[in-house]
């Protein structure tokens, strides 16, 4: 066990996975010598060398679509979006071969392929450098989407993705990389895809999240319950597609209030969809309304303002606090 | 010197073996056994009489929109014909002429056009991707393919063919700028058929060629007439030669016509003239093959009256064969990903009881057939 | 007044705009001497020439962006994507550029210009001709997206939508293009975008739709009628941004029950968005969980087998019969 | 000639006008009055401690990452003053020197790295474009604009800015070529500064030089030394009087280098040599053209002592104001369209209620300072 940070995790994982598969390589812009711009490829060029860890050219379509060619070649590519602002370029590709190339084949070919993204607000970047759309990605049949929210979990999955037969759009919440530490076993481990977890249990509401979202939900349940004695119950999803609705809907049907919190817009977010599913499955369980703390429908303001924009510790506890007063 | 010219490492030519009127350059001849010319010739009249037969099962109903290939058959044919089995063949949606001469069964590219993903399908003994639909997506996949090539080492080589319309696309720079980064052992052939749906070349970009287009990569380029089935063959040989012993990519543009429709919901008439047609219809890649296996003594008119008839039966068979096969209405579930998701489980026992509840089963379509007449 | 097609009015709608604002100008590929694959702009080469209607290149993104280009300009573009499976080759620009460029000039720079795209099934078509993606553009801050259902509002919409002063993606239901044909106003006439219609009145149940799958829903509506008695509400939406939640939680209050109906997938689908909504501001109303007849999270089957996989009659009328009994 | 040489319309090539010795080629040597020279050397100063300056703000937390042009300020100063104010200038983010001389307020670019929208709103006043992030995604309205420019029969030209690595995005592409197919009075100046963030040019496209990616698009490129402010000036007044009379879009490859981090998030260490960086210094356009101001008589070092402290006073204004600048919190409401929406009103009221209710103001930013310092 080592205390690492989730980008030091997440290097773990591409590093097991460059040593236990041959066919597996990296490619993205300044994954090799520059390590990557979060350095999450730190040490793979001088461990693997140049074949195997690969500098792109400016060209994000090219690197979704030469990955897809990669696969029908039997290799395993692991690329990265430098950020997921920029994975915008290759949507086309993913819409149209990546998701489509095992249903339109038979299965003659797969994409077993992984496409890493930074993605989320928060750490004072650039335009275009902080935004979450996985919803996206989430609609796109033949895809999976993975969100991990800390260095354990963040190993774990994406070594599972890397695993997975299927293409995984695995989204990192960049203002977690380095923001705290957790105990990595030394041995590898994989967590199944599509499993949420209760990470606080609780019996008077179910505040449901994901990715950098995590940190001020897990914030807002410990002030929940020292200054306003309320018991919560706290999911997370670790991945959008699949996504676990069993997990949900036990834990619902047990509080009956739900909050969901993500920091991607509201409208037609994966909060949406959450809603969707306990309507189909638990309606008469829910006491009282969702409640959605999101992003608003817009494009998240430059850094000097983004903040109050996000979701934050004060958000979800008064939407708690909401739905439990309902 | 302060302003000078800068001279390119690489330069463009044009190619043509056997001309229009039958001629033949005899010291760029690539030398052919009677049987390769027979087998040649016979790919090419077997595409031509498979369009044709497709038009008419269209008009008839019997598939869906179809988009021939009427006059290109010497530019996809020739292609395939340079490279082995092992090489990997990467069509856009023009090359039926280079589909069937790589293996694939006749009837599942029928089924391609009747709506069936079996016809996307490429059997397992080919290396071989199927038609696709997204403009110039291929170069991508193409380019990623020979990558995979050139890390195994094994020095094959991936022809990938475009249009001269995808050459617009980014899509086509990022994954022909790459091939040439990564120096991969990749044939990239521009079907320039002149037109791109009703956009004629000289509107779909300035340059005088697209094989000059090479040079922004730094790369191999070269210009061959897409009407001459040796011209075809040369060029691709030159550059699969060059590919396989590390000379990287080649741009080859195969300088063509599309002589019938865009696809069947096309009316050319809108955008071109007859007499454009006209001019080209006297370039036919396969009356000038035909004037070519005539004077190597190969086939005569009535050989070739046998040879019809066996390509008439061969392509009955197929269409009989593509006819009578089933789709399996619940196999969509089965190729989302390898192992079902709940989510789809769930959706699938929907879809079933929806089944049993007498849903539809697929025929016949609702929407109106003006709308269909009227769909690229 | 005329009877016209959807296609016709489509058309009508075009050369008013080419008419009274000389900034207009229609681009795409294959809009001129063509007239377009599914001839909306039939005649309008003809009257107003290659400027006005310009035949464009194979580059969807530079559709996009230059349209982009002639906003900053001062031109009014109206952008056509040959079908909306090929849209995504732009959704860089969109989300980059023509959802942005307002918020981040603070208004100095605007984009009022339209991009259309023909979707979804049902006509036979080859692959990537077929989907209904219109969630993903749903999704993005700073877009509207206006989806007609039927001859007249579709050329009243299609002229709201160009004489805004915001970007609209402008789907049309294109098998519905030449199905069927109303009476059009030889007048002008424009339609508020963001107000839904109740097109058929009724108190047992709420249908939720737009577009294409308009069709099946009237007719299931007549169905459940005359042969259930059930008298159904049926709301056209007909445009997903901005979204009249108003319409929709009036007649919700009025019924208890809801069935929402699209053709695209279903997981973070637009009915997703619309159940949260519902949720939010009805949710004790609802007699029952809120039905989702939608497309199946796979991609649409080759068109042999597409239409088993599309909403119809029957998945609406036992989608309806199922909130009503529950 | 069955086979033959395709002769291209274009050539490509390089411009050199003053060399890093300070040697000048007078028959090239554009011609500038002594005013003239005075302010582009004021130009190239004034950006050159803008940078600096902005170097130092970021070190003391008081802006975000920040991205400096050092020594490429005449690839973007030249340009900038061969067009006029009725052109269009569409920078991409490497071209301060050319902002300022536009005329943005400096406090207004402090803004944009202080995170700001103010800093990317271009004043009422200027035919400019804001910087832009998503790499080559500017080319597309940078060809919109010239697009519109010709239908206005203004004679206008839009001056648009992309890095080597830029090069490679499909938008490149697409933008360029349509551009040169549309004849549009466009300048395309590619900053090729050698690396994009850690990839050499050598990997980023294997042309042997940028320029001839014209011939591509079948336009008109050109090699120019982008240290050069004088063959920065020339080549780009040649190509805005060709696109003004007409003559279509070029394409200038500006040879140039950066001196600096690609951010201050940036370790060029990781990835290139000091000698390179070294070797390049004694390139330095300022060096150079201080050289030439001062053969001019011009200016000499006592009154530059002078120019360098208005310069400092200046920045140090600038500094104050964007500083002194205050947000509207609530303002993103009003900018997402024209009406706010229904959905956005009832927002803005939850988000009110929010800052009501005590919440953040924006400051002081959650991330841990690790995270940020890695973040480009
Ligand atoms: C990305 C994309 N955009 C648009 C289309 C619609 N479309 C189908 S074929 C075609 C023209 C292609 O021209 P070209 O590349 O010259 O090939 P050709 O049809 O002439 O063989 C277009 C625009 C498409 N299939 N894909
Ligand atoms: C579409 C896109 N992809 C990736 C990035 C991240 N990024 C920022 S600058 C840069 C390198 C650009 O290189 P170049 O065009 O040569 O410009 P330079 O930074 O050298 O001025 C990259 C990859 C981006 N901003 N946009
Ligand atoms: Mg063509
Ligand atoms: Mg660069």
């Amino acid at each position: 066990m080592a205390m690492l940070t989730m980008a030091k995790a997440l290097n773990l994982a591409l590093k097991e996975a460059l040593q236990e598969d041959e066919k597996s390589i990296i490619l993205g812009q300044d994954v090799g010598y520059d390590e990557g711009v979060f350095r999450i490829t730190e040490g793979l060029l001088k461990e693997f060398g140049e074949q195997r860890v690969v500098d792109f050219p400016v060209a994000e379509s090219a690197i979704v679509g030469m990955a897809v060619g990669l696969c029908i070649a039997g290799y395993r590519p692991i690329a990265e979006m430098q950020f997921s602002g920029f994975g915008y370029h290759g949507f086309h590709q993913v819409e149209s071969h990546v998701s489509r190339l095992r249903n339109r084949t038979r299965g003659r070919f797969t994409c077993p392929m992984v496409i890493r993204m930074p993605y989320g607000g928060g750490i004072r970047a650039i335009e275009h450098h902080s935004e979450s759309r996985e919803a996206i990605w989430a609609h796109l049949p033949g895809l999976k989407v993975v969100i991990p929210s800390g260095p354990r979990n963040a190993r774990a999955l994406l070594r599972a993705s890397i695993l997975d037969p299927d293409p995984v759009m695995f989204y990192e919440p960049k203002a977690s990389y380095r923001a705290f530490r957790e105990e990595v076993p030394d041995e590898p481990e994989t967590m199944e895809i599509g499993k949420a977890q209760v990470v606080r249990e609780g019996n008077d509401a179910t505040i449901i999240s994901y990715g950098a979202s995590m940190r001020p939900v897990l914030e807002a349940a410990e002030e929940l319950e020292e200054d306003h004695n309320v018991d919560v119950e706290v999911i997370d999803l670790l991945s959008l597609v699949p996504l676990d609705r069993e997990t949900i809907n036990a834990s619902i049907r047990k509080t009956g209030r739900c909050v969901v919190v993500h920091e991607a817009p509201r409208h037609c977010g994966p909060a949406a969809e959450i809603i969707a599913g306990i309507v189909e499955d638990s309606m008469l369980y829910l006491e009282a309304p969702v409640e959605r703390v999101t992003g608003y429908d817009l494009v998240l303001p430059f850094f000097n303002n983004e903040l109050p924009y996000m979701p934050d510790v004060k958000k979800v506890v008064s939407a708690t606090r909401k739905v439990l007063s309902f | 010197m302060p302003r000078k010219k800068i001279e390119l490492r690489n330069t463009i030519e044009s190619l043509s073996i056997l001309d229009a009127d039958g001629k033949v350059d005899k010291k760029l001849e690539p030398k052919l056994s009677n049987d390769e010319i027979l087998s040649l010739f016979r790919g090419m009249l077997l595409a031509r009489r498979y369009d044709e037969r497709m038009l008419r099962l269209q008009r008839q109903g019997r598939i869906g929109t179809y988009g021939p290939a009427l006059g290109q058959e010497a530019a996809s044919l020739g292609p395939a014909f340079a490279i082995t089995k092992d090489d990997w063949f990467v069509p856009s949606f023009r090359e039926p002429a280079g589909m069937l001469w790589r293996g694939w069964p006749m009837a599942r590219l029928m089924l391609w056009w009747g709506g069936n993903e079996i016809g996307a399908t490429p059997p397992e003994e080919l290396n071989d991707m199927p038609i696709c639909v997204p403009v110039s997506s291929q170069i991508q996949y193409g380019a990623g393919i020979a990558w995979g090539l050139k890390l195994d080492g094994n020095k094959s080589v991936a022809l990938t063919f475009v249009g001269d319309g995808g050459t617009s696309e980014g899509d086509f720079h990022e994954g022909v700028n790459c091939a040439a980064v990564f120096n991969l052992p990749m044939v990239i052939v521009v079907q320039n058929n002149q037109w791109a749906i009703s956009l004629p070349r000289r509107k779909q970009t300035a340059s005088e060629t697209i094989a000059q287009k090479a040079l922004a990569y730094g790369m191999n380029g070269i210009q061959a007439d897409g009407n001459d089935i040796l011209a075809m063959i040369a060029a691709t040989r030159e550059a699969v030669d060059r590919a396989r012993s590390g000379g990287g990519p080649t741009l080859i543009e195969a300088v063509t016509y599309r002589l019938g429709v865009h696809t069947t919901a096309d009316d050319p008439k809108k955008y071109r003239t007859e007499e454009e047609v006209e001019a080209w219809r006297c370039k036919d890649p396969l009356d000038r093959f035909w004037k070519y296996v005539q004077d190597k003594g190969v086939l005569n008119e009535k050989s070739r009256e046998a040879m019809e008839e066996e390509i008439a039966a061969e392509i009955s068979a197929a269409v009989e064969k593509s006819e009578t096969y089933q789709a399996d209405i619940m196999e969509p579930f089965d190729h989302c990903f390898e192992t079902m998701t709940p989510a789809l489980k769930r959706q699938r026992a929907e879809f079933e009881a929806y089944l049993l509840n007498g849903g539809s089963n697929g025929s016949p379509h609702a929407a109106s057939s003006s709308a269909i007449s009227q769909v690229h």
